[in-house]
């Protein structure tokens, strides 16, 4: 099997349900670029190339650039869902959903209960998060939390490009509404990933690493640091279940259940903002339904409650690393 | 262009049905058994079906919080809507939308909207649909003066624009959000904001059906030859308050009985149509009398109908999950 | 003392800030009303009448009507606020933050940070918010979990009229943004409030009950809630200890651990939709730091996942009531 | 109207160092040292100096994305930029902004600006309390083609409009928003937009230092005397990437070097300048030689520059908490 980075992968999964199902339109700014532009068509292919070339298989008609409206742009994504195309908008960070949040919360994600049930919107909004490219307050924010609060709303946080590719043709496949996160520092993270199509079911989390002291829940790029810290631990003796949920909504809880009833001891590890966040979510679930089997309090690894800094030092020890894991590790398994 | 006789029927049932609707909706909320937010229709019935009627099943409509009278002149079930507002297991949304949400999809009703702009993005939406699945549809975002001034309903004349969708706006102006009057909050006007991204646009008298028909009739088909977007400017009045409850004091205390006495759309619908022989009197009392106990029948089953059961609360978040 | 509603424990300490300092503008759409029309000026005082009076006392001048144009306003009160003003802008529900919420978490909440330090923005937004008045899934949300995540906001959720007046106005004499959380269907309840101004503290919890065997940790209308079921079941001999932390953020996370170590057992109670909100944000808090006190499973008592249903039956379903408490309290203490 | 000498040395010396500042940043980022996004402000100078030069401390600019030349025509240390830029805790924001987040409200300056509309709604309110406060001052949003489609944009017109408020809404009109076309995002024009909000505008070439430093002063003019909002449609041409690492395939290969040829705004200024004998090439000279020293300084005392250290990582996020 090939070795694609995760931007091949994400650019796969778009063009193998392009071609699948003629309903599946994609749209967002720049994801072609040159738009009325003297120079080249497909200029960008996306901010940072993701759809660079199915323009060109797809056509102006399926591949939609759009002016800098994201509130009509992914309103009418959302229009367009409910009344029988499968687009797939791009909300190019997500630290923009302030200006189109509407769309997606109070529209999108209630039209089916508002509706009685008679609704079917499956829209997807791909979008990048997270920190480590020294992109600021502005451009390297989490927020998946915020998503994961509403009702109605599926959210699906790939840790790797194998993990992107068959969640993201699971939720252009799937009839509701679905925020898809790309982590910006991930892109070119390889691993191999089959050239055909293939579906990484919703709810059901993967368990990439087993032992027997701890339990570790980590989000997106966290997993990797999360199978770090556990690699260096193993060889101490200290061995973890590390968790990749792959989906905050629907959540796995069984899975996380049953593994911290093995082990009795969590850490969570979430980038998002430590407030009200998915660390905090994955804990109080455990306080409220495993806590007979806990052995230790439960520890939270996240950023401290503060924007994203610029300076890259200061952006270094904000973002959540291997190191911060180990030691909380460490300290649940004392 | 001169309606057929049908259409004229078809556009005086619906008015009135909507009149009447809204004027029962007014007496059952003071009874206390209407619950939520209600904002009625009442004196703009000109506009949704003056608009609706150059529409079928295949095109859709995005409408507003003041949403009734764009359902029934879309063709939603007069019934199931006022199951609905009540509340009912069996209305048009399964109780769970109300006034405020009523939608039917099915009829291309994309639902009334609790957020002041909300609908202009979804009909682009819509629009699009129709034009990638070559269905040959339009699509048709009705708006307040105040949501004329919400930044997504600006953005969306710029996508359709763009985009050269088959949408018409429609800016229903009644002179007042809330209880701010449109004079005051909406700088310059409709049509020249309209200009400002070519996008053809027209004032009209929304209490004037025929004018209101006619000028929707041109950007229908505009939209469906694929000619993109087009704005409608309708000046209209409303007869109640912004929701019921609403002591309208802002407003001229003889405000709305002259405005019921001189610029009423459904006296100067039957005006014209007399004055032109169109239709007999007879005609306009059977539609009456069948209105009457359309209204009275849906109120009646409405009230005896069963509220949801204690299960309803969790289904319909999603198709799966 | 005078009984007052929490309406009118809003109205005097605007009026009250008004006149102490002439950088205290409010603004919203129709918080006086009648702009341009023929009738009455002040003809709504606030789309619930919070506001009437104060035109009359202060004039156009410093009680601004604006257009529907949330961005644009809550974002020029942003601006004010950062360049001498101290404005209390009302956004009518916090349910429509999707349209404007890029000016709070991205503009003002972020300046002093992204700014090094050299920015104040004492703005003050006003938002009405809760479950109760059949108003359905459009105007009934709590969303304060999506502010509290958010650093660099304060998140103030009064309980009472007399919480309510001491609040706002600390609300308004402080630097930092706050987001000031009112329910819709508390307005007309009263209590003894002081004529003069006072303020209550952010980050000091208020202990409305004391008792030995559970701590309940309650916001906002489900304050009332958990006392009532505290009363109630004081008289079968289980006594609680009820935590109103006034404010999500800051929060007293000390008085919490003090007193959760005291009982050993935590019931939580959020209005909000239950992923990533104020009850998992609290249960989490207590499950790392308060873990060797526990003495049984942290309880969350929430609304389901859904949004807010518009059928009377289906929405008191939904709104977690005193009995709800109750038999989380009698499970916890069993 | 003639501007001074002392202000058209000003303004020289500002274009100057913002062209200088920018293609110095070019090259530095291709070192690799200069983290994150960079957008370059290099052939619009003549705006944003031209607006500014009408400008005093009280007044107030909100900024873009592309916001080091409007730091430096509204009088932000040019030192401190570079060193904010290079990510050092004694830049202008300590370090933790960065080139999309430079402010100094002592300046006026209410930041460069992540957001793409994120400003004009923030300048309504430093306009509020101008007016409020009766400061005199005016307060200018600066918003990029792409920005003026922007809900948050639009919103503002209105809101300056309704509200009376002495703002100036600079639309720098590149021809671009990333890689692609005005011509095609942007439906209607500017101008016209405006109109529609009954907003004074214009549209003025913005490669020409005088035409632009003229429009706007009638605007600021305008509203300093209380008579509301303008806009200015400003067209000019940037000379780099979107950002930095852009290939700018979307343009014409010779397309760049045709505007530094025919178009550049600092060699129409010393043209004009010179042909009007105002002032005198050595005068050029000397600010030429004084603005390389600055850069050349900046960039070596941003280099040499401590990091901030980890505390500051917690600090700053409120004045109390
Ligand atoms: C985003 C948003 N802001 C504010 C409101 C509250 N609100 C509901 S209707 C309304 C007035 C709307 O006026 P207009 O658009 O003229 O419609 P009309 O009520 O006159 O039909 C307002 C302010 C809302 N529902 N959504
Ligand atoms: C709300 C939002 N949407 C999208 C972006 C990404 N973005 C940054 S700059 C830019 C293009 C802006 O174009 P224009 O306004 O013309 O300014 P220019 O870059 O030409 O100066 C885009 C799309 C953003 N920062 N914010
Ligand atoms: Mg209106
Ligand atoms: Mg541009």
């Amino acid at each position: 099997m090939a070795k694609k980075s995760v931007r091949q992968a994400i650019n796969e999964a778009l063009a193998s349900e392009m071609r699948r199902d003629p309903r599946v339109v994609i749209m967002g700014e720049d994801i072609a670029g040159g738009m009325g532009a003297p120079g080249e068509d497909d200029a960008w292919g996306g901010p940072l190339g993701v759809t660079k070339g199915l323009l060109g298989e797809f056509g102006r008609d399926r591949v939609l650039d759009t002016p800098i409206t994201e509130s009509a742009f992914i309103g009418a994504a959302a229009g367009a869902a409910a009344t029988g195309l499968r687009p797939v908008a791009e909300l190019m960070f997500v630290d923009f959903m302030g200006v189109c949040f509407d769309q997606i919360y109070n529209q999108a994600a209630k039209f089916r209960y508002m509706f009685g049930g008679k609704a079917v919107t499956p829209l997807v909004v791909r979008t990048m998060y997270g920190a480590g490219l020294r992109a600021a307050s502005q451009h390297s924010q989490c927020l998946y939390p915020m998503f994961t609060h509403i009702p109605g709303l599926k959210v699906v946080i790939p840790s790797s490009a194998y993990e992107a590719k068959g969640l993201l043709i699971q939720a252009i496949r799937d009839d509701d509404p679905v925020v898809f996160f790309e982590h910006k520092a991930m892109y070119d993270e390889e691993e191999e990933v089959p050239d055909e199509a293939y579906t990484i079911p919703f709810g059901e989390a993967n368990i990439t690493r087993e032992g027997d002291d701890v339990t570790v829940v980590a989000f997106g790029r966290m997993v990797q640091f999360a199978n770090q810290a556990a690699d260096k631990l193993a060889k101490e003796g200290i061995t973890c279940t590390v968790i990749d949920p792959r989906t905050t909504s629907p959540l796995d809880e069984d899975t996380i259940l049953e593994e911290v009833a093995a082990t009795g001891r969590l850490v969570v590890v979430d980038e998002a903002s430590p407030r009200c966040n998915m660390a905090t979510d994955i804990s109080a679930l455990v306080a409220q339904r495993a806590f007979s089997a806990l052995k230790a309090p439960v520890r939270m690894v996240t950023p401290p409650h503060t924007p994203v800094p610029f300076a890259a030092d200061l952006e270094d020890l904000y973002i959540p690393g291997p190191a911060q894991i180990e030691q909380a590790i460490r300290e649940v398994a004392a | 262009m001169q309606l057929s006789r049908e259409d004229l029927l078809k556009a005086y049932r619906q008015m009135k049905t909507i009149r009447v609707f809204e004027e029962r909706l007014h007496d059952e909320f003071a009874t206390g058994d209407i619950p939520g937010f209600v904002h009625l229709y009442a004196g703009e019935e000109a506009s949704g079906v003056g608009v609706c009627l150059n529409l079928n099943d295949n095109d859709y409509i995005a409408s507003t919080h003041r949403g009734h009278g764009h359902c029934i002149a879309k063709g939603c079930d007069v019934s199931g809507m006022m199951h609905e507002i009540f509340g009912r297991a069996d209305g048009l949304c399964g109780g769970k939308g109300g006034s405020m949400h009523i939608a039917d999809l099915e009829r291309g009703m994309m639902g009334a909207n609790g957020i002041v702009g909300g609908g202009p993005p979804l009909i682009c939406g819509a629009a699009l649909t129709a034009k990638t699945l070559g269905t040959g549809g339009v699509a048709v975002a009705f708006v307040g003066d105040g949501g004329s001034n919400q930044g997504t309903t600006m953005e969306s004349l710029n996508l359709a624009k763009v985009w050269n969708l088959p949408v018409i706006f429609v800016v229903e102006d009644n002179g007042y959000a809330e209880a701010t009057s449109s004079s005051w909050a909406v700088a310059g006007d409709a049509v020249r904001r309209a200009a400002g991204y070519d996008i053809p646009a027209q004032q009209v008298d929304g209490h004037d059906f025929f004018a209101v028909n006619e000028v929707a009739r041109e950007a229908v088909e505009r939209a469906r030859a694929g000619d993109g977007p087009s704005l409608l400017h309708v000046k209209l009045s409303r007869y109640y308050g912004h929701f019921e409850g609403d002591a309208m004091t802002y407003r001229d205390p003889d405000e709305v009985s002259k405005l019921r006495q001189d610029k009423d759309c459904l006296d100067l619908f039957q005006k014209r149509v007399n004055e032109a022989g169109l239709l007999e009197p007879a005609q306009f009392e059977e539609i009456d009398r069948d209105v009457a106990t359309l209204i009275d029948d849906a109120v009646a089953s409405a009230r005896a109908a069963p509220v949801p059961s204690a299960q309803d609360l969790l289904t319909d978040v999603y198709v799966s999950y």
